[in-house]
């Protein structure tokens, strides 16, 4: 009995681990570029999906009127070329001839027409919708050429329009209504096949007007773990890889045949405080506890250092010197003068919320705040949530303080009217507002002098950390890995895959 | 008294039996904070320090001792288990009992509820509870009580309905003794030996799904820590700090172990059927 | 037979009971369709726009006029459309139940082939050291947790081989047989493993319990030589209270093993309700989880009709 | 003659140290071949331990045996010594040159095999048959033991067969290789007294066909008269006395012999009856019971209509005089039990009205009626001390536990002969003889006017229930208590019994005076029944064999039995007419 046993379960293993090394060694398509990432793209209709992981994907499929190149400055997609009239009241686009959809037919002026149409209809529940709401009307003089009448001059409707939910869709699939499910758009890549969480196959579209793509596809599958994307990316079962937590990014340089790319990105880690709620009302609290956090601290934990200290402004051009800003080197004497001013020389206790995973250094940020705001009395209670139950309490503002990562954009304006504006959807979120914020949004908004806005937009930014409703903390890198085989791939601040277009598998 | 001999000279149920009074212990100082450091307190320059005379097993990403946050990881892992499988077992135990001696509509109606309950996929039935109630220690609880009551119920039904045909059980009746007096002193006392066996067996079954819950972000709530919630932790850290994976499933496995030496010992010593085979 | 008749009866019981639960429960977790969609901009929508895609998800009804439609359309085989995938929930889980079905299958052939002749050796070396080792070894395979046995199998096997299975797709047996055992036989190893535990204690406690029964001794007074003794009397016998154990740990099995399907990246039935639940996609949810319990019901009604089979002390009248 | 089977000196033990826990303390005898062997002994008297191993069937009971010799003369002649034997050699012998059968049919044979192949089996082993003349084997072997319509029931599963039947199935198996040896663990001990008749004559007469040799083991000394050429006693492990039937059974030596053949109640057909009381007229019975009728409705599949009701006690009707003992008599499923527990409101009666001096009792708290089990491992609470066991009852009649009812505790575990410290004690810390003293008190503690006893002494050793008997009588005396006892065995109801009912498929055929009805049975069931019993002074009888059934009790729904017709004989001793 013993002997027949044991020989049985040896035979059984190794048969395992043969049959493990064959199964690797089949090779996928030749010249796929074979692609992973942890979390996958929720939907398929340009105008509806912001999930950071959607835009990913169908920055490959679709294509906008112009899009950012590395250094954020504006490039032709669609339109070829653009200009604003002298009273910045009109904005006309001449499109660029060779522009085709996959299924071979032109981009027409119709085309644009249609797919601005649809993000205004509020029926469509398009997310971009509030940056393009100055558009008067739009003239299609002929197929080649599309004007954009404003109701007022509106400078980062450029900039708004640089986004893939703003992307050109065929007038066609509109009306069939066949947007969300059948992915048709005009830019370098089709869609073949999407099982969703699981896997997706991309196709080079051979007359894409950009200019030529040197891989055949991509076959993008969807990795839950990042460990097993890193042993992948170890075994070459994949060539490419998008990677969240930074804990597992800094694994990749050490391994010999792997490249790591690192690009800072716009969205901001910050602490958010409900100045709504006591005793968060109080400046001098708000400030103590804005003193009282060292952000290097924090990044250095939670981030393992990847990253760098900001403040509320984090796109080129109008960042600023972190350390001229208000108390941003941790300055715990004036913390504990500032919480004695305010009559809480013995702190109070508060609950801070934070979502799960979404980013991964959330809970250690949160942990990490709660023992630098222990030297100041202040109690912290964390509450971890699950992500949908932390995004519906974050927009009802049920919070007295929330860990989180907001996204950025290339203008100050669309990324903060929602917040620092009277009229702004998310006011509940942001818990304060004051007269100084709003006037310096609204010259912000329609000063088209780029010196001046820079001057406008710095002094919002002082104002801002000076009032504290919320404490920035820093920005992180978006990364991706790739093997050494891999070349040519440039990632921008806005995360997107575009470069892949211009990548060569050697 | 006699019961604690009979376990330590059953074979598994010395091994068992030292091993769980060897957490016991740990759980209890890990509850009152009698660790070698304040499990909370971060170090933060000493982060990620390999095992040392200083930190016995090391430090995590925030340079908190690992050695003390393992004691108090095991005692909240104990107290959440502890907890869920009281509940369970109280609440299964009135429902089988219930249904098995008022048996017919009663019966009917309560083991449906259970196969509902065991037909819906157990993790999803955890993941609802604590998605609508929110994630923390007592809803961990709650969500592995609820988890395993039916299975507690099913334990208590079966050997319930074969003592109910007892001649003892009909002599009382003979008497005209009360329908609370058999159920507590006829019914009850003779269900000790499977049940004590079958709480044993969930107290390793609790950690595993507190293990599970904290791997899926929605167990024990930071900067607490349970054995469960520090594997989940340690998974992205695995090649940086090898120690922050190795101590903790060290520590849930054997554990484990000594949870299901000591219910083989239990059955064993409880169950007179087999106490003449080990001799 | 009416045991089996009454079983049949509680089918659709337990079944609407499973369907009311999942129904009401998902509703109740804070955060809609919306929410899950949009993220933080779901803030940015307006009034009609917000109305519009409550429409487009079917969350704007009043909430029994949803389970009521909803019912109807189960009984009409239709389970209603996933949003997120666009595609009818049924054919979404008939694509992802292969691997789930596969997995559950491997497992519950690992646990029987290890587990049983563990068991059985256990139980006929009966005290000796052998028996002790065994019985430590399945212990120690039910104590681990089978998410840290899969990293550590993940992570030795990509740091100490270079080799890993495939992850992210399944390619069903049918096309790729090579592949898709490679991609399959470690997850199966890692659940079969514990699994192959509980099999080995209660194929060793169920072996000691036969061999001290009459018709044990009353084979042996025939003359009948050991080995026989135990496979041809006792395994038989045996083997009831593991056809039990198998064939609910089996039931659960074809729920999905949601940890060891996020380790190795497998598309099954698990992760797709998980993620089904945290993309608040109603209808999946609903549906997968009735497939679910469905399985499990079918599964524990074949287990006690081979109950009955094997052993025909339990006639039909009184069973349940 | 040349003797088959020479035991001498036999030292058996069980445990990690066999020498300090020895069994069987130096047994020694010889068996002739075709010769019959029978050991009688009380339950631990070491005698089931012997049989075991002489096929060192012990071995895997974890039993060894440490000194002496078996020697056993194999059929070419060649002499084995089996204490040395290795089992390969043992497994050659063992089915085909010695059978063995044991005492509970209804689990010796494999519930998930057929008949058929368990036969099948001992042919392919030793005589290498397979296929189908395994089968035919079989069948004849079948044949042989007289089970009818042999072929059918080869494929029977064992659970579908009664318990004489299995063990008659046991015998086909055992000799299915015509063993020369054939070991008897007490096979009719589980049996009813009628079946036990029938397999006795079947063993009788395969002995007389095949010539093999047999040893019978038994505790029940008059069983052995009919088919034993030796006798061998044994007593706490050792042989207290041995030799020829006749020799032993007339002249008994050793003390030990002399009170299992005396002491212990053997049937006298009637002699050995009660006289000491007398009926009054017109006294008001203890318990009088009108036209009983208990059934139970036969739950048909989902979809059919209910098939009929099992009809298990039909218009039983009789009453109980005060200090009065009337037995109820009848084999199982006759519906005797289902009587007792129907009075006790165990049973929900279809019909029928029972009435005590103290007034009609509707339902079962009536603490007028106790009651005492037969098996009394079961009837007591294993978790409750005796004090809690024995205060239940008062608790239950709304009483609370004082001083005084302590005292009435002690004073009744002295009445029954059990130490005055048993108070604090569990029930595994007794024997069976004491555990029923215990449930005796328990049902004395509320002083009721009748005692049900439902087989109440058939689960003891045979000394120990004399004794009981004895303490019940005395009771019966000082508290002018109404016994009904319930029982199938004779010689124990003759002892006890002043009145008899005897009932037959939930009817009572015959009722009277005990003496009358024993020594002067009417009824054919009653004559079977008596003729039935084993006594010591029927040596060597032949039994005739007769296989029927007892009938099915299922009738058709809304199903009347007829009128009963009754016949006199005396003045308290009537008949049912048969048809």
């Amino acid at each position: 009995m013993g002997r027949h046993f044991s020989t049985k379960l040896l035979s059984g293993l190794a048969l395992a681990t043969a049959l493990t090394a064959a199964a690797i060694a089949s090779p996928a398509s030749a010249a796929n570029l074979k692609m992973a990432w942890k979390q996958d793209a929720t939907g398929l209709d340009p105008h509806k999906q912001p999930a950071f992981s959607s835009i990913r994907l169908l920055e490959l499929i679709y294509e906008p009127l112009v899009r950012f190149d590395k250094s954020l400055t504006i490039v032709p997609a669609v339109a070829a070329s653009w200009e604003f009239a002298p009273d910045a009241k009109q904005l006309t686009f001449k499109l660029n001839p060779a522009a085709k959809f996959q299924d071979g037919k032109p981009v027409t002026a119709a085309d644009v027409k249609a797919s601005f149409e649809r993000v205004l209809d509020e029926k469509t529940a398009a997310v971009a919708r509030a940056n393009f709401l100055s558009i008067a009307s739009i003239e299609t003089p002929d197929d080649k050429t599309v004007v954009f009448k404003l109701s007022q001059p509106d400078v980062p409707l450029l900039a708004a329009m640089a986004s893939i939910n703003a992307a050109i869709v065929p007038a066609a699939e509109i009306t069939a209504g066949t947007i969300g499910t059948k992915a048709l758009g005009s830019g370098p890549f089709k869609l073949d096949k999407w099982e969703p969480n699981s896997k997706e196959t991309l196709s080079a579209n051979k007359d894409w007007a950009g200019g030529k793509v040197n891989i055949d596809g991509i076959d993008i599958s969807v990795l839950p773990d990042e460990t097993a994307i890193l042993a992948a990316l170890r075994t070459k079962q994949i060539d490419f890889a998008l990677i969240n937590d930074p804990l597992v990014a800094t694994l990749v340089p050490k391994e010999t045949s792997l490249i790591l790319n690192r690009a800072p990105v716009l969205a901001y880690h910050v602490l958010q405080l409900n100045a709504s709620r006591k005793p968060m009302d109080n400046l001098a609290v708000r400030q103590a506890i804005s003193c009282a956090v060292d952000r290097q601290d924090v990044l250095d934990t939670a981030s393992v250092g990847e990253g760098k200290v900001t403040g509320p402004l984090t796109m080129p051009g109008y960042t600023s010197d972190a350390s001229t800003l208000f108390c941003y080197k941790k300055d715990l004497a004036k913390a504990k003068k500032l919480m004695a001013d305010a009559g809480f020389a013995n702190g109070f206790s508060a609950t801070v919320i934070a979502a799960n995973g979404e980013p991964a250094t959330a809970a250690a940020e949160a942990q990490v705040l709660q023992s630098q705001l222990a030297e100041i009395g202040v109690k912290l209670n964390i509450k971890m949530m699950e992500l949908n139950v932390y995004v519906d309490t974050w927009l009802k503002g049920d919070f007295d303080m929330a860990v989180a990562l907001n996204g950025g954009r290339a203008d100050p304006y669309p990324m903060y009217n929602r917040y620092w504006t009277k009229t702004g959807n998310l006011q509940k979120v942001a818990g304060y507002i004051d007269d100084t914020l709003d006037s310096l949004m609204q010259k912000g908004r329609v000063e088209t002098d780029v010196a001046k806005r820079k001057v406008i937009f710095s002094d919002l930014e002082k104002h801002l950390v000076e009032v504290s409703p919320w404490v920035w903390l820093y920005t992180s890198y978006s990364y991706t890995a790739q093997q050494k085989t891999v070349s040519g791939f440039e990632p921008t601040p806005e995360g997107s895959l575009f470069g892949l277009t211009k990548v060569k598998l050697n | 008294m006699g019961m604690l001999r009979a376990i330590f000279s059953h074979p598994s149920g010395r091994i068992g039996g030292t091993i769980v009074l060897i957490y016991v212990v740990v759980a209890v100082l890990g509850l009152f904070d009698l660790t070698p450091h304040n499990p909370l307190q971060q170090y933060r320059i000493d982060r990620l320090h390999a095992p040392s005379i200083v930190y016995w097993m090391g430090t995590d990403l925030f340079g908190r001792d690992v050695a003390s946050r393992l004691m108090k990881g095991v005692g909240q892992s104990f107290l959440v288990g502890v907890s869920a499988v009281a509940l369970a077992t109280i609440a299964g135990t009135i429902l089988g009992l219930t249904a098995a001696w008022f048996g017919r509509l009663w019966d009917g109606l309560v083991m449906r509820i259970m196969d509902v309950l065991l037909a819906f996929p157990a993790i999803l039935l955890a993941l609802l509870i604590i998605a609508i109630a929110g994630p923390g220690t007592w809803t961990s609880v709650a969500a592995i009580a609820i988890v395993y009551t039916p299975i507690f119920t099913r334990v208590v039904r079966g050997p319930a309905l074969s003592i109910k045909s007892r001649e003892f059980v009909d002599a009382a009746r003979t008497f005209g003794s009360s329908k609370s007096y058999i159920l507590t002193r006829h019914l009850l006392l003779n269900l000790v030996a499977p049940l004590t066996v079958q709480v044993t067996l969930a107290l390793a079954w609790s950690l595993l799904t507190e293990a599970g819950l904290s791997f899926l972000g929605l167990g024990t709530q930071p900067p607490a820590s349970s054995l469960g919630l520090m594997l989940a932790d340690s998974r992205n850290l695995m090649e940086t700090a090898p120690w922050l994976l190795i101590f903790p499933a060290i520590a849930i496995m054997i554990s484990i172990l000594g949870f299901n030496l000591l219910g083989d010992a239990l059955r064993d010593i409880l169950d007179p059927k087999t106490r003449s085979r080990t001799a | 037979m009416s045991y089996l008749a009454r079983r049949l009866l509680t089918f659709p019981l337990v079944m609407l009971g499973v369907s009311i639960l999942v129904f009401f429960a998902i509703r109740m977790i804070p955060g809609d369709a919306i929410t899950a969609m949009l993220g933080t901009e779901a803030g940015l929508l307006t009034p009609a726009q917000r109305e519009s895609l409550a429409a487009y998800f079917g969350i704007d009804q009043p909430i029994l006029i949803q389970y009521w439609k909803w019912l109807i359309g189960v009984f009409q085989g239709n389970l209603g459309i996933s949003v997120i995938h666009g595609k009818p929930v049924l054919s979404i889980i008939l694509e992802r139940f292969p691997l789930t079905l596969q997995l559950a299958l491997m497992s519950m052939v690992v646990a029987l082939a290890v587990g049983l002749p563990a068991g059985v050796f256990a139980a006929t070396r009966n005290e000796k050291a052998s028996d002790l080792i065994v019985r430590v070894l399945a212990m120690i395979g039910q104590s681990t947790p089978n998410f840290v046995v899969g990293l550590l199998i993940i992570y030795a096997l990509s740091a100490g081989f270079g080799i890993l299975p495939t992850m992210g797709e399944f390619t069903p047996f049918l096309t790729d047989p090579l592949r898709n055992l490679g991609q399959m036989i470690l997850p199966a190893i890692t659940l079969g493993f514990a699994f192959a535990a509980s099999v080995t204690r209660i194929s060793r406690s169920a072996m000691l319990d036969v061999l001290s029964d009459d018709y044990v001794r009353t084979a042996r007074s025939k003359g009948v030589p050991k080995r026989s003794v135990i496979w041809r009397h006792a395994l038989p016998n045996a083997l009831i209270p593991v056809v039990t154990l198998s064939g609910v740990e089996f039931g659960y099995l074809l729920g999905g093993a949601v940890l060891v399907e996020q380790i190795y990246a497998l598309p099954g039935l698990g992760r797709l309700v998980l993620e089904a639940i945290l993309q608040r996609d109603y209808a999946l949810v609903q549906g997968c989880v009735l497939f679910i319990a469905f399985n499990f019901l079918v599964v524990n009604l074949l287990v006690d009709l081979l109950y009955v089979t094997l052993d025909p002390r339990i006639r039909l009248g009184e069973g349940g | 003659m040349t003797s088959l089977l020479s035991v001498s000196n036999l030292r058996v033990g069980f445990g990690h140290d066999p020498a300090k826990n020895e069994i069987v303390k130096g047994v020694s005898f010889d068996l002739a071949a075709g010769e019959t062997m029978a050991i009688v002994g009380e339950s631990g008297s070491g005698k089931s331990v012997t049989a075991l191993s002489i096929n060192r069937l012990v071995d895997f009971g974890g039993g060894k045996i440490i000194g002496g010799s078996i020697k056993l003369t194999r059929v070419d002649g060649s002499v084995l010594d089996i204490t040395e034997a290795k089992e390969p050699v043992l497994e050659k012998i063992r089915g085909s040159e010695i059978g063995m059968i044991f005492q509970e049919p209804m689990t010796s044979l494999n519930p998930v095999l057929s008949i058929g192949t368990q036969i099948e089996e001992s042919f392919r082993l030793h005589r290498g048959l397979t296929g189908r003349q395994a089968t035919a084997a079989a069948k004849d072997a079948l044949d042989r033991v007289r089970i009818p319509d042999a072929t059918r029931r080869l494929n029977y599963a064992p659970n579908q067969l009664s318990g004489g039947m299995l063990q008659r199935v046991m015998i086909a198996t055992a000799l299915a290789c015509n063993p020369r040896l054939l070991i008897a663990d007490e096979p009719t001990t589980a049996l009813d007294v009628t079946v036990q008749a029938q397999i006795m004559a079947l063993l009788g007469e395969l002995k007389r066909e095949t010539g093999m040799a047999m040893i019978f083991i038994t505790h029940d000394i008059g069983l052995v008269a009919g088919i034993a050429d030796q006798i061998m006693v044994m007593q706490a492990g050792q042989a207290v006395e041995q030799g020829a039937l006749s020799e032993v059974l007339d002249r008994p030596q050793h003390p030990y012999t002399q009170h299992l053949l005396s002491a212990v109640p053997h049937f006298e057909s009637g002699r050995a009856a009660r006289a000491d009381f007398s009926r009054k007229e017109k006294e008001t019975p203890a318990l009088d019971v009108d036209g009983l009728v208990v059934r139970f409705k036969v739950k048909g599949s989902m979809f059919s209509r209910a098939q009929g009701s099992v009809h298990a006690v039909e218009n039983v009707g009789f009453d109980l005089m005060p200090g009065e003992t009337l037995a109820i008599v009848g084999e199982s499923g006759s519906g005797k039990s289902t009587t007792a527990r129907a009075i006790l409101g165990l049973v929900k009666p279809t019909r029928g009205r029972f009435a005590t001096h103290k007034g009609s009792i509707t339902d079962a708290t009536d603490p007028a009626t106790q009651m005492v089990f037969q098996n009394p491992y079961a009837s007591l609470n294993p978790r409750l001390r005796i004090d809690s066991i024995l205060a239940e009852p008062v608790i239950a009649a709304g009483g609370r536990v004082t001083n005084e009812t302590r005292e009435k505790m002690k004073a009744l575990l002295k009445r029954v002969g059990l130490p005055e410290d048993s108070l604090e004690r569990y029930p595994h810390q007794f024997s069976g003889g004491q555990r029923q003293r215990l449930c005796i008190a328990r049902a004395l503690m509320l002083n009721p006017s009748v005692v049900v006893l439902d087989e109440a002494v058939s689960a003891l050793d045979v000394s120990v229930q004399a004794k009981v008997l004895e303490l019940l009588v005395d009771l019966q005396k000082e508290y002018g208590l109404a016994y009904l006892f319930v029982s199938h065995d004779m010689a124990v109801v003759e002892r006890i019994a002043h009145r008899i009912a005897v009932l037959y498929a939930g009817q009572i055929v015959e009722i009277g005076n005990a003496a009358s009805v024993l020594s002067n049975p009417q009824h054919s069931y009653t004559k079977r029944l008596i003729s039935a019993v084993p006594s010591i002074d029927r040596r060597n009888q032949h039994f005739e064999i007769d296989t029927r059934q007892v009938p099915s009790l299922v009738r058709p729904p809304g199903f009347e039995p007829p009128e009963a017709q009754w016949r006199e004989f005396g003045p308290d001793h009537r008949a049912r007419a048969e048809a």
